[in-house]
């Protein structure tokens, strides 16, 4: 297939006897949409990968950069190669044909792959997530160990319950691109890995029988800002692409629902910190645009845009509070707050959407909009179905890990920083930095 | 009035920080810096070629006291730097002939603390 | 609508009969490329804000990050609520069935979903400008509010006279993708924010009864040029959706004319530095891409490439006068060149359009193509339309916020930097900055 | 063409009768499918040019930030502009009519609009590959020389021999999205540029008569971690996009070999290094994505999934020990590992067509599905042109810049760093850093 | 010879230098440092957690002088510094026993200017 | 017991280093610095703007010799980082009255090796 000559072979005639049979052309600008629609949303979601490095490099200190690159570069090439081999199989096998016959993506059959090459950042979204709760102390091989099995069972199982046409789906439980399926997956696995691998030193200090909570300051919040900027650029494919069809006209309203809550996120999220904190806070105030973009995951397609704001502004303030929680009272160390934004708010998402849903066409009617509590029973049971099932499974997964090849760094190595010893090197040679913490 | 300079490891500084505030030095400096001594440097490598880094980073700290509270000051730093283990450090003292504040013009004992 | 199910059901048999009604199915993917079209050139567009907050962030001091990604966040996180409550009435309302039935965005016409999509963008994109050239002084408060009065007010009662179908769009008045509606509109209230803020504290020292320019270099230019690239990227959506139609074929025209343009913009502005101060400036040669984007914005679609090239060229020459003029002369303190880039150049690229424009059967050709002084003669009249619009009203709204809430910073904050003063923490807490300025 | 009142128009009657002439509507459709599909992947391989100026920025030292900035910015600027003027006549001038009808690109046939601007980012991509591997030491008016010259004549010439339906063209020699034809070439140029103006001061030390290889360290992994993950979301666009059409269903097997074969590069190169080294080093890991990435470029359309794997792993080991071959064998100074990246593994790729490939409709069968050596000898003759080609034409370009404006800066220019030196400022004023190399 | 050490705030590195060469003195040497004294820190708040900080940026300037330019040098320092406020600053004199100019191998008086 | 201190070319480090090793000078201490000596400044130029720079990165190193290796340790550093040009740098030399190590709290001439 060379470049260039295809494309004007296409124009000189043969095009237009080929052509006239409108019914196939037809057919194949229907199947070519959606190719490119979902190829390009693939892409968008990618690139979220961009993101989520980015932010978690920003919230944390400069001497564990390194890691965090190879983390979050590797979760996503050790997701992907592992969804080929099982996941996809595990999540979609049923729809398509069965288990067996989907290990390896041997389909050749276009509307497969074009599935497979969606589906499968999703997977690597979840498994990133984690990422950052884990952050500056987690041992390096545990960490590929624990993204393998993410992409390639955590994630697929439960995802096999709900899109892959289980027992959730079934019920009519819905999320839309995967506050809970996605997120929230990510989310409470990232809660059991902060729980088992414990607080970075110096997080929380023993002090005459009281804990005091440490700030440990992220060290870029320029580019943890690109990396909400890029995530929220991202999510147009995200949530958008979750359509699955390029030639459903509902892609503007899922754009709206997803834009306006993440402003709403953002704004709420300032000014719950500057009203009960004096100062309208630089990093939570990203975590809230993010907030804002989880919560309106499952509900996107569903409700109006004027409901997308009070989810919005609803997910901005738990956010802040979530983190305050977890920080202050739970005592658990989440450097970037992904417990709280993709765990908490994604649950807060998908049970909004028994409240706020209003397509009386489709069956989906909220409880605000008249249509009882059945949905939000439902949605109610599909967050905790995924609550447990995460939960147990990450968090055998982690103490099997722990108690092998070990989950944490040593102390010294997690002093030195992990970039120096975990992979022998500095992320900033020639900067002067104030490592005395 | 002398002048003393120590350093410490950088994650020491805290614990340096809250014992000199517990006798009572609250006016020190604190400088990054990069020292090699009794402790070894370490390997790094960077696409494959090894680097012998014998320059690591250290805090100095430089507290500028009257005579008499030479004795209290340098041992809170050690209270607050020693770990035993090679690399705690090293604490200098030099003589200070004259000490100004910049704010008020007071010069000598008065301009020290 | 659950994942996967739905293609699959696409795919089996309802399908064929469904699409044998060709007409229908035309009108779908006629509608369908609109609708992908136009949304992701909306989230091209959108990510442009990424792009002027890195830009902004490279081109000023690191004591100021903090509050620079703050402004670029709300700013957008406000303008869409407002543009939502407000903006999208004023400016379009007349077109969509009234200002009163498109408040609040109650529609459910997926056509008007899908322009309100891309056109909230724009409105975002006007409002973010001013951030640039009121940087590092402006009061976080103040600005959260103008940046909601240039959205829900200032640009969309511009947009009305011109877009949405008013006075200046019946004259003939053509301004393509926005170098005046957006990107003067832009410039022009930063030309006024930065009168009324007054310079930075160092900025221009009196000495003697004469004025010392001094320079308060950016601190990153990796991110500033990274924020160019971005802003280039972003410009495909900018330009090339406003054909506000997936299949008009003029896209790649467009796009030409767009890369083009930049292109020259950044050769020209770099020589121009070259020849006129000796060293090819790096901040400068950026503007000059950006220059060369601004300029073509107008005339993207009625000029050719090789007048797209001229006009880039003319105005990455213009651009670096204008940023000495307006600093050397006038000693207003624009830190990021925003009024030049966005002002000037806006105004430049519409006038262009008169000059060089070369579309006979639409009725635009221009003066160097034969065209005669009209078209020249309306496009200045819009460029001065906007001028006055924007410095009146947005002169007037500085000045009230400067009465009532205060527009600056005190003096010491400013010394400080805004990140501590006004959002309570640093934003490279670890690396060793020389904060000498 | 004013905003939104067109698409309004379209709505409103005039809409249904002209598309009841459903053969011109499908046509246009198809048409436009085209469009925005080239244009979007234009847009995405555009952006790649930000992500080969992070890897460099990252890969190098602080003081020459701004130049590496300034080069990648401006061998686009001025690539675009040479391509626009004769560039795209050598390379598919044959195609499209004739030389000398595709000088200045008159053309107002959308088509040729549509492929040129799909086309440029490529000629751009070719040449800012070499940037890389002659970072922090090229005078800057010499690489700016030399970028014309690539853009405009050798990266075309080549072109011309393939993709243009030259000579490799006919003999059936197949790179889907440039392996050797964007990637080697580049990766031949950097190889002669870095062989001609030697290595970097203190990059090898001779030592009683044996040379000591020394690390530079690059300053910033961050940023280019970041650039990696932007250059692999532009590959979406590269290879996808190489598709040139918008109705070929072959879109998403595209994209999944190219996120399989970057996944398995990146482990490949990460593992690679942990055995020999012992350390899984962050920026070579990085290396092994793009090694990915470029291996399966030409391929990628030609081959199943799993074989794309294979492809990418042998081309993550591939790059290690090329890297380490040219630097510690050769002597021959890349400090981003162009030379192997492009070069080395754009020639694996190539090869590898002839061994892996798999479309027995279309001719390609590689050796290993029973094809015979037939395709495995034509590829390698391509490469081998490829390489001849470009390593003749591009040393005789920089040995006559060399004789004549100078190819390298001064000793003690390189020593301040280029910043200063060639652009009169730094990148990074306010940051402290510890220049002692 | 002395060694003057002054600890004023960044923002007025500029005013020092200018009242410095105004004097004649074109030597110096400038260090970044965190300081902690009279002034009070302050404190920061990061996602909700306060906290207190209390080393405060500061220059370090170190200047090498004969005796004789000793006050005038640190009159200029304190034209340049002062503002009056707390945290303006401190100097310091210590002796120097020797100094040498490494290009050319001068030491003592000569050396130092 | 002599503190030496000396500002030199931040790319002669390495040199200095190697030099100090060669005669058994391992323990040094080195910070980043900016200086202003005879060397001019040059001048930058930012969006037009010309700015006269006159503070040039230095590195300052510190070491700490008991008295009878000071002549040697000058001595190397001169041999590391004297080029001859402006700019080479200064040595200045301090007397230490007390030096402890952190680790074991020994003191005096031990504590300086
Ligand atoms: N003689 C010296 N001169 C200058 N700096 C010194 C000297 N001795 C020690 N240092 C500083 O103190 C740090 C700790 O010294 P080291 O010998 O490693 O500690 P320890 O004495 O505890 O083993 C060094 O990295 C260096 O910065
Ligand atoms: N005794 C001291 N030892 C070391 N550094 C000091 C000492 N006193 C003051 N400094 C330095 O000087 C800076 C200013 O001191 P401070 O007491 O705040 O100023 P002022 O005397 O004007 O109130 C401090 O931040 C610290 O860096
Ligand atoms: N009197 C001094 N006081 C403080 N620092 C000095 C003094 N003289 C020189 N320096 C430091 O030494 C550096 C080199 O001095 P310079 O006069 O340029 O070198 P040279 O004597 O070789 O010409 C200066 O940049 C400054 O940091």
């Amino acid at each position: 297939m060379k470049k260039i000559i295809l494309p004007i072979f296409l124009l000189l005639g043969i095009g237009t006897s080929a052509f006239a049979d409108d019914a196939s052309s037809i057919e194949l600008l229907l199947s070519s949409m959606d190719m490119i629609w979902l190829t390009l949303a693939a892409a968008l979601v990618f690139f979220m990968q961009a993101g989520f490095a980015m932010v978690e490099i920003g919230l944390t200190r400069p001497k564990n950069a390194g890691n965090i690159i190879m983390k979050n570069l590797m979760d996503f090439a050790g997701g992907s190669l592992i969804f080929w081999a099982v996941g996809w199989a595990i999540m979609y096998g049923a729809s398509y044909g069965g288990f067996g016959s989907n290990l390896f993506l041997f389909s050749e059959d276009s509307s497969v792959l074009r599935d497979w090459i969606f589906q499968v950042v999703f997977a690597a979204t979840a498994a990133t997530i984690v990422s950052g709760a884990m952050a500056e102390r987690t041992k390096f091989n545990a960490y590929l160990v624990y993204s393998v099995v993410i992409s390639g069972l955590i994630y697929p199982v439960f995802g096999s319950f709900t899109w892959g046409g289980g027992f959730l789906n079934e019920l009519g439980f819905h999320d839309f691109a995967g506050s809970t399926i996605v997120h929230s997956v990510g989310g409470w696995a990232a809660l059991m890995g902060a729980i088992i691998l414990g607080p970075r030193i110096g997080k929380y200090i023993k002090k005459d029988g009281k804990v005091e909570v440490k700030a440990i300051p992220g060290h870029n919040l320029p580019l943890a800002a690109l990396g909400v900027f890029i995530l929220w650029f991202g999510w147009f494919g995200f949530n958008c692409g979750s359509t699955l069809s390029g030639t459903d006209l509902s892609i503007a309203h899922v754009a709206i629902t997803t834009t306006l809550a993440a402003s709403a996120g953002a704004i709420a999220a300032m000014f719950t910190m500057w009203i009960s904190m004096g100062k309208p806070d630089v990093s939570m105030s990203l975590n809230g645009a993010l907030a804002g973009l989880v919560g309106i995951t499952a509900g996107t397609w569903a409700v109006t845009p004027g409901a997308a704001i009070i989810i919005g502004l609803l997910a901005g303030i738990i956010v802040v509070f979530s983190v305050n929680f977890i920080d202050k009272k739970l005592h658990i160390d989440d450097p970037v707050g992904a417990i709280s934004v993709h765990g908490v708010c994604g649950a807060f998402g998908t049970i909004a959407v028994g409240l706020f849903a209003n397509k009386p066409d489709d069956g989906l009617v909220g409880l605000f909009y008249g249509g009882g509590a059945g949905l939000l029973g439902v949605q109610a049971l599909g967050v905790l179905t995924g609550f447990l099932w995460v939960t147990i499974t990450s968090g055998i997964l982690f103490l099997i890990i722990k108690k092998t090849i070990g989950l944490r760094v040593k102390d010294h190595e997690e002093i030195k920083g992990l970039d120096m010893e975990e992979h022998g090197s500095e992320s900033y040679p020639g900067f002067q930095i104030f490592h005395n913490v | 009035m002398k002048l003393i300079i120590a350093y410490i490891q950088p994650y020491k500084l805290n614990d340096v920080k809250q014992e000199l505030f517990k006798d009572g030095i609250h006016k020190i400096s604190v400088t990054n810096s990069k020292g090699c001594g009794q402790q070894k440097g370490f390997t790094e490598s960077y696409r494959g070629v090894e680097t012998e880094v014998n320059l690591l980073d250290k805090m100095r700290i430089e507290i500028a006291v009257n005579d008499s509270f030479v004795k209290k000051t340098t041992d809170a730093i050690i209270r607050g730097a020693r770990t035993g283990a090679i690399g705690d450090g090293k604490i200098f003292i030099l003589p200070i002939e004259e000490t100004i504040r910049i704010r008020s013009g007071e010069t000598g004992e008065e301009a020290i603390g």
